[in-house]
């Protein structure tokens, strides 16, 4: 039991840590990272928290976390390239 | 331990607080719909921390377990079709913000409420 | 033990919160957002409600922030800072905190076995529904049979907001007039090799993964809205890889609405069925001559309606919003 | 299967069942011929309904068989037969308008969405009112909303757009706040059904979570019903929407929501909560009061045709607020009376004002300055419906007028006379801004305008239709006045 | 026997499972520029996931879970590094530079900065040096 505690414990500050980095910044990148420090470390918790629960069953969760997680940060990389597409072509009809 | 079993509503109470502020003094209509979606969520987690008994495990009943007692189903039941109605509003307030940007050039309330009273 | 990991998760997502609304980046406060929707997930997960942490995950997490960011590459990423009635609005939320916080003291506590909650209904159906329905699940059960009616009325909801955002975003750009410029071919993501070989290895098992929640739904969390919605991640992760038109390619509009419009109907032709074989309407034992089967098969269908629509709506939503760029 | 025992659950089913295929449709007619027979379908269940009612029948229908507390249950009586005739009727009458008027406004391509948005919306109003279930009138709440919404958004003004949302806003709050209201009473007595709810009450009526509860649950339906301050949604909303779009939901979206607002009020608390009668009157009969005289001295002022019309649904919820608020059979039998008869009389005023906009394309009210003598039909239709708004003798709004001015005098001593004079002061404004539209219409001259003619033949024929149901019920009150009563009796029955 | 030592090393590859976690974490907010922090961060998804759900494993036994568990395990360690890579690649492609926060940035000014930088214009080299000059320039002047 005690060993699913101080795993969960490090999780938990280390997700804190990740909340802290996310709030602080300073870039827009560094929040991305955060996040998805953030959301990896909701799975391993989710995993922990399953055992601890006796219900392995439930792993189906953190799966799909994990999925979801690294769809959302691809989809950031979709945002910020369609930002910088936009910022190039204003730039050429500045030029123009 | 006494107070900690409130814990649950009054973060209820104070998230629910924090987006509705969003909501009615934010100038920003994204910033709305996003206060709008926390002041749904805060809802959510009222009606889930009412499903929790002490020792008990999710209501999926495992078999050959006799005495393992159950969580109360129906509040997430309830949670569940809440969460999709949440984001079928989000997405259609989103939808509208859209609109309103390639009308009004812009998502400000008081430059929409400006520019209508020009026109 | 558990109680006060929950005690400290429900903290950070008051700072979340907070944080979101003070943020002027619209870009920082969706990110902050997925984190609170997160944060909420694990809450839910950690107060026994697993199947509302898929839902929350799948739907909050994922869902609502690649939507949200295909609506903030269409506006504008920058909050100016203007506040209105600020005092006036201070004094509502606080007298309204103060009423909710003054609520709780005759609340039942957190867990409290005694609550009236767990007396009426909640035991019956917990007693029942392996005698009725005879499925593990009982969140599944509840959904799916006993209160089939309000999921009916939920995947109309989804429906209806589908049917909305293609309305609305159908209307012509006004801003189009002068015809600004070619856009951009949305070729995904161009210069990103490595995340399109992952990607392509991943999504046959992401498409898998969320066929296996749809029909596990009765023995594990589970369910149609989960599976639809992971599908629908699948597709969009596709479409984000390979580009819109080679996503639209491959699950055409016409397929979409398709989807929305037949997972809906199949939903009500279920009751419908049941009606004219002599039950109430989605009463499913009437389905077949041993009821508790009838009622396993009325919930696998319906599931699977909702699982269709959910799916479909989705991706529509998404698409129009990422087309929208395209006009 | 036999139709009749089904007859509640078909009102919801068979316009979900054509939400569906209509968006498939590709041709607009098609797709609005489909929705009309729809809508028509579902009038003639509502007329069923009614008619079994009224010969004393209780419609009761277990969704998917499971009994009451434990699945959800359906249930029709007197005041839901009202509604439900109200919002089916309202519906099909602007659709039928709506095939000459909504090509101005929304193009061939969207019509079939818009049109299934219609279906849906008249499915969740509905589903709220024959539901007896208050998690499920939430879910129905929700379709019908977001499906207004879209049918809102629909209008061609842009200025449609920034009113849509803050409709959007408003009614989410609304919604979630009846949600934290449904979840507290839920926490307190563990089930959902609302009779039910009613009975386990009774042991935990004092505790702070139910009283919470009722505050939240009244504050959110009153947002959605647009009471007084609660109001500012709405003006916009209407005016902005497609002009069939206002017939439809000045008609009986509020209305829907005072329903809801009544039944959990007199069902649950009002039994149960100590003193509960009194917050119910001290809370409400002062607002309605303010509703009447601002919002009406309002559109006395008010410029835009649509805009004034809106203006006066807000004074005529204070109205129907008013005669609620007096917790009496008398003051309740005014009340849903008045919700019948305006439904009526604001519906006509809104057909007649698609039919204006059929040739008149701004709708100030400087705009329709001389048209009476190139529309007759019109202006006639709206004149005979601006009557029965102001409550003159012969019309069905006199009815509700007089009986609630009965139960106001009920009253007795300064305030039944102070209520009096607030009813008639408000009726004089009504005349007023009547007056305007009439001023304008008849009196003024034309401008310099492309002369209007007639609106089309089928249009103006349902327009004139429903403005002689003003006609009818006011010579003829006996059916909505049996329905008021034995509804009210059903509210109040419930009270001793 | 098998038992035991089974038991003890999922105690122990738990343990520096955490410890590694914890590690990650503190990098990530301690360390000065978004590269750095990227490395630390990085350290979390990999040797700490496999750590952490490799316990897991030993204490499953041989069940679905331990199917459940390798799906994960080989799922975050794909898409892991994958992330890193790809947001390394937009930040560096937007002119995010290793060295330009090492001064010692007033952190409450940061969220404007925030803004400035997804907009920067990488066309030329030289427009990225003045963009990323005037982000200093800005910096020093908060």
């Amino acid at each position: 039991m005690s060993m699913y505690v101080i795993v969960s414990i490090a999780i938990l500050v280390t997700m804190t840590l990740a909340l802290a980095r996310a709030l602080k910044g300073p870039s827009v990148y560094d929040r991305v990272l955060a996040v998805n420090m953030f959301g990896t470390k909701t799975v391993l918790l989710l995993a922990v928290v399953a055992f601890f629960y006796g219900r392995p069953d439930f792993l189906d969760l953190a799966l799909a976390y994990a999925l979801i997680n690294f769809v959302g940060i691809l989809a950031v990389l979709e945002f910020f390239q369609s930002q910088r597409n936009d910022d190039e072509e204003q730039a050429k009809e500045q030029e123009e | 331990m006494e107070l900690l079993g409130y814990y649950n509503y009054w973060v209820f109470a104070i998230v629910l607080m924090v987006g509705f502020y969003a909501v009615i003094v934010r100038n920003n209509l994204i910033k709305k719909l996003l206060g709008l979606a926390i002041f749904q969520s805060a809802v959510f987690l009222m009606y889930i921390t009412m499903d929790k008994v002490e020792g008990a495990t999710a209501p999926i009943i495992q078999e050959g377990v006799t005495d393992q007692i159950y969580s109360n189903p129906l509040p997430q039941v309830l949670i569940l079709t809440a969460i999709v109605v949440g984001v079928s509003t989000t997405a259609l307030g989103l939808a509208m913000v859209v609109r309103i940007k390639e009308a009004y050039g812009s998502i400000e309330e008081d430059d929409i409420i400006a520019k209508d009273r020009k026109s | 033990m558990i109680i006060i990991f929950a005690v400290f998760l429900l903290t950070l997502l008051v700072i979340t919160a907070i944080a979101i609304v003070r943020a002027e980046n619209l870009f920082v406060a969706v990110m902050l957002m997925a984190i609170f929707s997160l944060l909420m997930a694990a809450n839910f997960f950690i107060l026994d409600a697993a199947d509302v942490a898929l839902t929350e995950a799948a739907i909050g997490a994922g869902v609502t922030t690649v939507i949200f960011l295909g609506a903030l590459s269409l506006t504008a990423e920058n909050e100016k800072k203007v506040e209105l009635s600020r005092g006036v609005a201070m004094s509502i939320v606080t007298a309204t905190t103060l009423l909710l916080i003054y609520a709780t003291f005759e609340k039942p506590k957190l867990g409290d076995p005694e609550a009236p909650v767990h007396q009426h209904v909640a035991p019956w159906y917990l007693s029942e529904t392996p005698k009725l329905i005879d499925i593990p699940n009982v969140v599944t059960a509840v959904l799916g049979s006993f209160r089939a009616y309000d999921t009916l009325g939920e995947v109309f909801v989804v429906f209806t907001a589908c049917i909305g955002v293609l309305f609305l975003l159908s209307a012509k750009n006004p801003a189009d007039k002068q015809s600004r410029r070619t856009p951009p071919e949305s070729i995904g993501l161009r210069h990103h090799l490595i995340p399109k070989v992952v990607g392509r290895l991943l999504f046959p098992f992401i498409v898998l993964f969320g066929l296996y929640v749809q029909f596990h739904g009765e023995y594990g969390p589970g369910g149609g809205f989960q599976a639809g919605a992971i599908i629908a991640t699948g597709i969009i992760l596709f479409a984000l890889l390979e580009g819109e038109k080679t996503a639209l390619a491959a699950v055409p509009h016409s397929v979409m609405m398709a989807m929305v419009a037949g997972g809906a109907l199949l939903y009500t032709m279920v009751g419908v069925v049941t009606m004219f074989m002599g039950g109430n309407f989605l009463d499913y034992s009437v389905l077949s001559s041993n009821p508790v089967f009838g009622q396993q098969m009325g919930i696998i269908l319906i599931e699977a309606g909702v699982g269709i629509t959910v799916c479909g709506a989705l991706l529509a939503i998404f698409h129009a919003f990422a087309a929208r760029e395209n006009y | 299967m036999n139709p009749t025992e089904h007859l509640a659950a078909l009102q919801v089913v068979v316009p979900f069942l054509a939400a569906p295929l209509i968006v498939l449709l590709k041709a607009k007619r098609l797709a609005w011929a489909a929705t009309t027979l729809t809508s028509l379908l579902t009038f003639c269940i509502a007329i069923a309904l009614t008619m079994g009612v009224l010969d004393g029948q209780n419609y009761q229908y277990f969704m998917g068989s499971w009994p009451a507390p434990y699945g959800i249950e359906l249930k029709v009586d007197a005041f839901s037969a009202v509604v439900l005739l109200i919002i089916t009727g309202a519906s099909t009458s602007a659709l039928i308008a709506g095939y000459h008027s909504l090509d101005k406004q929304i193009g061939a391509k969207r019509q079939p969405m818009f049109f299934a948005a219609w279906i849906l919306a008249l499915a969740g109003l509905a589903g709220i009112v024959v539901s007896a279930d208050a998690f499920n009138i939430f879910v129905f709440m929700e379709i019908s909303s977001l499906a207004s919404y879209v049918l809102v958004a629909g209008g061609p003004d842009r200025r449609a757009l920034p009113a849509v949302f803050k409709y959007l806003i408003f009614g989410t709050i609304g919604a979630t706040f009846y949600l934290i209201g449904v979840g507290l009473i839920y926490m307190m007595t563990g089930t959902l059904n609302i009779e039910d709810m009613g009975v386990r009450i009774a042991d935990v009526a004092d505790q702070s979570p139910v009283l919470v509860a009722a505050g939240f649950i009244t504050v959110g339906l009153a947002l959605k019903a647009a009471l007084f301050p609660l109001h500012i949604w709405l003006p916009n909303a209407y005016t902005f929407a497609p002009h069939i779009v206002t017939v439809f939901l000045a008609a009986c979206a509020t209305k829907v929501s005072l329903y809801v607002l009544f039944r959990f009020d007199f069902f649950v608390f009002q039994e149960n909560l100590g003193g509960q009668q009194l917050h119910f009157t001290f809370f409400f009969l002062p607002l309605s009061v303010f509703a009447i005289l601002i919002a009406s001295a309002v559109a006395l002022f008010e410029r835009n045709l649509k805009r004034l019309l809106a203006w006066s649904s807000v004074a005529q919820i204070g109205y129907i607020v008013l005669g609620a608020s007096l917790v009496s059979i008398a003051g309740l039998t005014a009340s849903v009376l008045h919700v019948f008869n305006h439904a009526i009389a604001k519906g006509s005023l809104f057909l007649a004002v698609a039919c204006l906009a059929c040739h008149i394309k701004r709708l100030r009210l400087t705009d329709i300055a001389g048209c009476a003598k190139a529309m007759p039909w019109t202006m006639g239709a709206m004149v005979l419906a601006g009557l029965s708004l102001i409550g003159v003798p012969g019309t069905a709004g006199f009815i509700s007028k007089w009986y609630l001015i009965s139960a106001v005098l009920e009253l007795g001593g300064a305030t039944g006379v102070f209520l009096t004079a607030v009813i008639v002061l408000g009726s004089l404004m009504a005349v007023i801004y009547v007056w305007r539209i009439v001023e304008y219409a008849y009196f003024k001259p034309q401008g310099k305008k492309p002369a209007v003619s007639e609106a089309p033949f089928g249009i103006l024929a349902i327009t004139w239709i429903v403005a002689i149901g003003n006609l009818y019920f006011g010579i003829n009150p006996e059916l909505a006045v049996t329905l008021s009563e034995s509804a009210a009796s059903v509210l109040m029955g419930h009270n001793k | 026997m098998l038992e035991q030592v089974l038991y003890v090393l999922s105690w122990i590859m738990l343990t520096v499972g955490g410890f590694f976690v914890l590690v990650g974490g503190i990098g990530a907010l301690r360390l000065p520029n978004f590269y750095t922090r990227m490395h630390a961060a990085s350290v979390t998804d990999t040797i700490a996931t496999f750590l952490v759900l490799g316990g897991l494993l030993l204490q499953a036994g041989l069940t679905i879970a331990t199917v459940k568990l390798i799906a994960i395990l080989v799922f975050l360690l794909l898409t892991g590094p994958t992330a890193s890579y790809a947001l390394a690649n937009a930040a560096l492609l937007s002119g995010v530079k290793s060295n330009a926060t090492f001064r010692k940035v007033n952190g409450k000014g940061s969220k404007s900065g925030a803004g400035q930088e997804t907009s920067v214009n990488q066309e030329t080299d030289a427009s990225q040096e003045t963009s990323a000059s005037q982000e200093n320039n800005e910096e020093q002047s908060k």
